[in-house]
């Protein structure tokens, strides 16, 4: 051993190697941050930073008036903006007991799963894309665009919907959509026979997904995953079929689970999801009660929010004098939770009312936030490539996340 | 079958003192504990069956009248098999807001008790990684709290160097 | 000479805004219809417009999405290591000006930590409109003078 | 399952590839905008306009402020001035902020005479702040821009009188219907 080596170079596959990845990464699904410690290419532990979307919207809410609060909801999860909205208007509606007319939970029912099957579509087009198929990303945006094009003829927009409404929905859809709609889902079937030829039995695909990220039921329900996430672990919990709202409790359906709980089978478990939705747009479609879409109780637009002075962004001093009432209680108080089954998983919201026309604590239980924290078990002992699968898998979207 | 009568009696019998109150609003039942008993009264519903934390949260009660304890901290727990959904709220007083840590009992416990940290400032004894997430480190004040004004005048001091460094490059034309 | 530097200016103007490259700085809903105009419908690569990982080969930095004052350090440093010339799209409302996020932590408008050139509204934009916008900033880089480096304006002009 | 005849003889590439080939013969869908027209169905919510009455040329709006405090972004500003005699309130300057606007289309449906309405336009990127800052000419400029593109007699807005939705839910002028002829009346702009 010659003398002037001082001491011999540390082997790099022994160290600890510590990384950052994200939060402007392509494959971390918007803007979340990953400190990673390595062992060569293996991850010893991880710790997901999130944050970097914190908007203060629970914040914001306690300052709007209740139907204020319904554009906010729509860029909570922003793939499955229906879902939100759905959510948000369940616990107002449970709040002051209105129950929607039937024609109005059949639309939201109907529109909810179009927006999972976009939102599924989206999943299945990223998820693809990190993992190496590039094809599969054109072919899923080619059919969101279909689905995107029937909600900007229901509601004239896109993504942010703000379709539903407390009490319903915002207003009537044309026969003619509902029977484009209709023709669309025998296409949509077609399409997702091919998406499955081409993913499911590929080598690579099968490499890459199979035996990735397993987590057993047990641990899975600790964690606090929900929606397909948890479903690929065979735990079939669904808040559609346990806590029946809207129109769920009157249309058929199964849910799908899956059985290793790996990556694989949770893409399963979201194809057949895909399916069971097409199954209830049928349903709800077919059995479209007439008569009108919104309750008659519904709180209107601009509401008073009873109590607090509302400022009217006016230059003039006379502004709306007869806006300051009396501290009045026009709305029960207490609180309460309810959860819809958004397409990431049970999207909850916790509902404190003070009597008076604003929220006096909107908490959002996010599935993504919960799906994040359960990131290190599922990475512990991968790659870093199986890493892009993993957060994938998920189905996370930040803007839910961090809220 | 164990019906939500049976488990909140059995509550009342494990916590005795720590029991406050039973209600029921909206058809669902809530319990309200005081903060020393949260962590026997949690191990014991899941001793039961509630395995699924649906959500953890807190609010502040600084603006209700007539209330003891400021802050509130929430636990929505469900039992997956036997479908019984059970609240407990427990109350924190704002001189002392520490309540035990659940995190060893339910995992998922550990971003929202984190959430709750940052955005209320109620700490939790014996939470392993107790440190903000939503918000940057070096935040001041925690937003939620009833006192924190939405849209306050001070902005973060890396964002005021941020934007004199804008500034200053677009005065000399540089883009 | 004056023609000869106009000439040289058209060239250089052409090229450059027949490859915009932009870096998706995807924050929020409107990171969905970015890739969506990059999708099979709205082609992007159409005009030459590829979306590039990294800072450092892309010329334009689409923002799309709400910015909070945790977030902006980052995209300042993502501005920072893009080479010259560089351009910035501010997309959506929360983008160009808070949108409705008035709160504690949302930063009201990118503008105030990098130099916008472009804005498009909407919350979140059509893709067709995101496409308007960087065919617009097209327009802008081809009625740009003498930008051949970082401090070539001041200097040359 | 290496060696399993279908991973042998490659049948899972083969699938894919097949579809792909199916795909290939198919229409593509890229709708080639700018030189193609873009299908925006009726009712999108994009640029704001204020609805000119063809009758009198005057805007629309009755500075009732519904729409200022609807808004969740609160980027409407409305100055307005009041006769005495009459107690007539007469709208002098009508500011939304379009860069701050979420288009949830709360103002267009609190509106009690259709004033406010988004249009089906949504090519407006602008080069500075400004340039997205509405005044009430600029927006009356809008629905000029509008209407002149307009080939059907009558404009109806879909979120004026929504439809499905209970009359107790309507504002009282909105019960009859709202709609404002076009044709037959001379525009400029």
């Amino acid at each position: 051993m010659p003398e002037n080596r001082l001491s011999e170079p540390e082997d790099p596959f022994l160290s600890v190697l510590e990384l950052q990845m994200g939060p402007q990464h392509p494959s971390t699904h918007g803007v979340l941050k990953l400190h990673l410690k390595l062992e060569g290419e293996r991850i010893v532990d991880c710790e997901p930073i999130v944050g970097f979307l914190h908007r203060g919207l629970e914040k914001l809410a306690e300052n709007f008036t209740y139907p204020q609060v319904l554009p906010l909801t729509d860029r909570l999860d922003y793939i499955s903006a229906m879902n939100n909205n759905t959510g948000y208007c369940l616990v107002v509606e449970r709040l002051l007991g209105i129950e929607p007319p039937p024609r109005g939970k059949y639309l939201r029912t109907m529109v909810c799963e179009l927006a999972r099957i976009a939102s599924h579509l989206l999943w299945l087009a990223t998820h693809a894309l990190d993992i190496g198929a590039m094809t599969v990303f054109l072919y899923c945006f080619r059919e969101r665009e279909q689905i995107l094009n029937f909600f900007e003829e229901i509601c004239g927009a896109r993504l942010t919907v703000s379709y539903p409404r407390i009490g319903g929905v915002r207003m009537d859809v044309e026969e003619a959509t509902l029977e484009k709609v209709y023709n669309f889902l025998p296409e949509m079937e077609r399409r997702i026979d091919e998406y499955e030829g081409l993913l499911s039995e590929n080598r690579i695909w099968l490499e890459r997904t199979v035996g990735v990220g397993v987590i057993t039921a047990e641990e899975a329900i600790a964690y606090g995953l929900t929606g397909p996430s948890l479903r690929g672990s065979g735990v079939p919990y669904d808040v559609r079929k346990h806590f029946p709202y809207d129109a769920y409790p009157e249309v058929e359906f199964e849910v799908p689970v899956g059985k290793n709980g790996d990556t694989y089978d949770r893409y399963k478990c979201r194809l057949q999801e895909m399916r069971q939705s097409i199954r209830i747009i049928r349903q709800c479609i077919e059995k479209l009660p007439e008569g009108e879409v919104v309750s008659e109780l519904t709180p209107d637009l601009d509401m008073m929010p009873g109590g607090r002075m509302l400022k009217a962004e006016a230059f003039n001093e006379v502004a709306f004098i007869s806006f300051l009432q009396e501290a009045k209680e026009i709305f029960p108080k207490g609180e309460l939770y309810s959860a819809v089954e958004g397409a990431k998983g049970e999207l909850g919201f916790y509902l404190v009312s003070d009597g008076s026309g604003r929220p006096y604590r909107l908490h959002i239980r996010a599935p993504s936030f919960i799906h994040i924290s359960a990131i290190p078990k599922l990475a512990k002992d991968h790659l870093i490539a199986d890493l892009v699968a993993i957060i994938g898998t998920l189905d996370i979207v930040m803007g839910e996340c961090d809220r | 079958m164990l019906t939500l009568d049976e488990v909140v009696q059995r509550l009342k019998e494990v916590l005795g003192d720590n029991f406050l109150e039973e209600g029921e609003f909206r058809g669902q039942r809530f319990v309200i504990l005081r903060k020393d008993g949260v962590k026997e009264a949690i191990k014991l519903l899941k001793d039961l069956g509630f395995n699924h934390l649906q959500t953890l949260t807190g609010v502040d009660y600084l603006r209700i009248k007539n209330r003891k304890a400021r802050f509130e901290v929430v636990y929505q727990l469900y039992s997956i098999e036997k479908r019984l959904q059970l609240r407990l709220r427990v109350e924190v007083p704002e001189d002392d807001p520490e309540v035990d840590s659940i995190v060893d009992l339910f995992p998922c416990a550990n971003f929202l008790e984190r959430e709750v940290y940052d955005l209320l400032g109620i700490r939790f004894k014996g939470h392993p990684n107790l440190k903000r997430i939503l918000l940057p480190e070096n935040w001041v004040g925690h937003p939620l709290r009833k006192d924190y004004p939405l849209e306050p005048e001070e902005k973060p001091l890396d964002f005021i160097e941020l934007k004199k460094l804008n500034e200053e490059l677009l005065k000399y034309g540089i883009k | 000479m004056e023609l000869i530097w106009g000439k040289i200016d058209e060239i250089i103007n052409w090229a450059r805004a027949g490859s915009l490259w932009p870096v998706t700085f995807g924050l929020a809903c409107c990171a969905i219809e970015m890739m969506a105009a990059g999708a099979a419908r709205n082609d992007l690569d159409r005009f030459g417009i590829i979306f590039r990982a990294s800072p450092r080969q892309a010329d334009v930095l689409i923002v799309a999405g709400t910015l909070t004052y945790k977030m902006a350090p980052i995209l300042r440093r993502v501005y920072d290591q893009m080479s010259h010339p560089r351009w910035v799209v501010a997309m959506g409302s929360c983008a160009c000006s808070g949108g409705v996020f008035r709160t504690y932590s949302t930063v009201q408008g990118v503008d105030q930590i990098v130099p916008v050139d472009i804005y498009v509204p909407g919350c979140p934009p059509r893709p067709e409109a995101l496409i308007e916008g960087l065919l617009k900033l097209q327009k802008v880089i081809k009625e740009e003078r003498r930008n051949w480096g970082p401090y070539a304006r001041k200097s040359l002009i | 399952m290496r060696l399993s005849p279908t991973y042998l003889l490659f049948k899972d590439l083969v699938t894919g590839l097949l579809i792909t080939l199916r795909t290939f013969f198919r229409k593509p869908v890229t709708v080639r905008y700018p030189h193609e027209k873009v299908q925006v169905f009726p009712s999108f919510r994009g640029r704001h306009a204020m609805v000119v009455d063809p009758e009198t040329g005057k805007p629309r709006c009755v500075a009732c402020l519904k729409c200022s405090v609807v808004c969740p972004s609160r980027c409407i500003k409305i100055e307005y001035e009041v006769d005495e005699k009459t107690g007539e309130r007469r709208l002098r300057e009508y500011i939304l902020e379009a860069l701050r606007c979420v288009y949830c289309g709360y103002c267009e449906e609190v509106c009690p005479v259709g004033a406010i309405v988004l249009t089906e336009w949504f090519e407006y990127s602008g080069r500075c702040r400004e340039d997205l800052i509405f005044n009430l000419e600029k927006l009356v400029q809008n629905w000029k821009e509008h209407v002149a593109k307009w080939d059907k007699e009558f404009y109806e807005n879909k979120y004026w009188v929504l439809k499905g939705v209970p009359l107790k839910l309507k504002p009282a002028p909105r019960r009859m219907g709202l709609v404002v002829k076009i044709k037959g009346v001379k525009v400029d702009g």
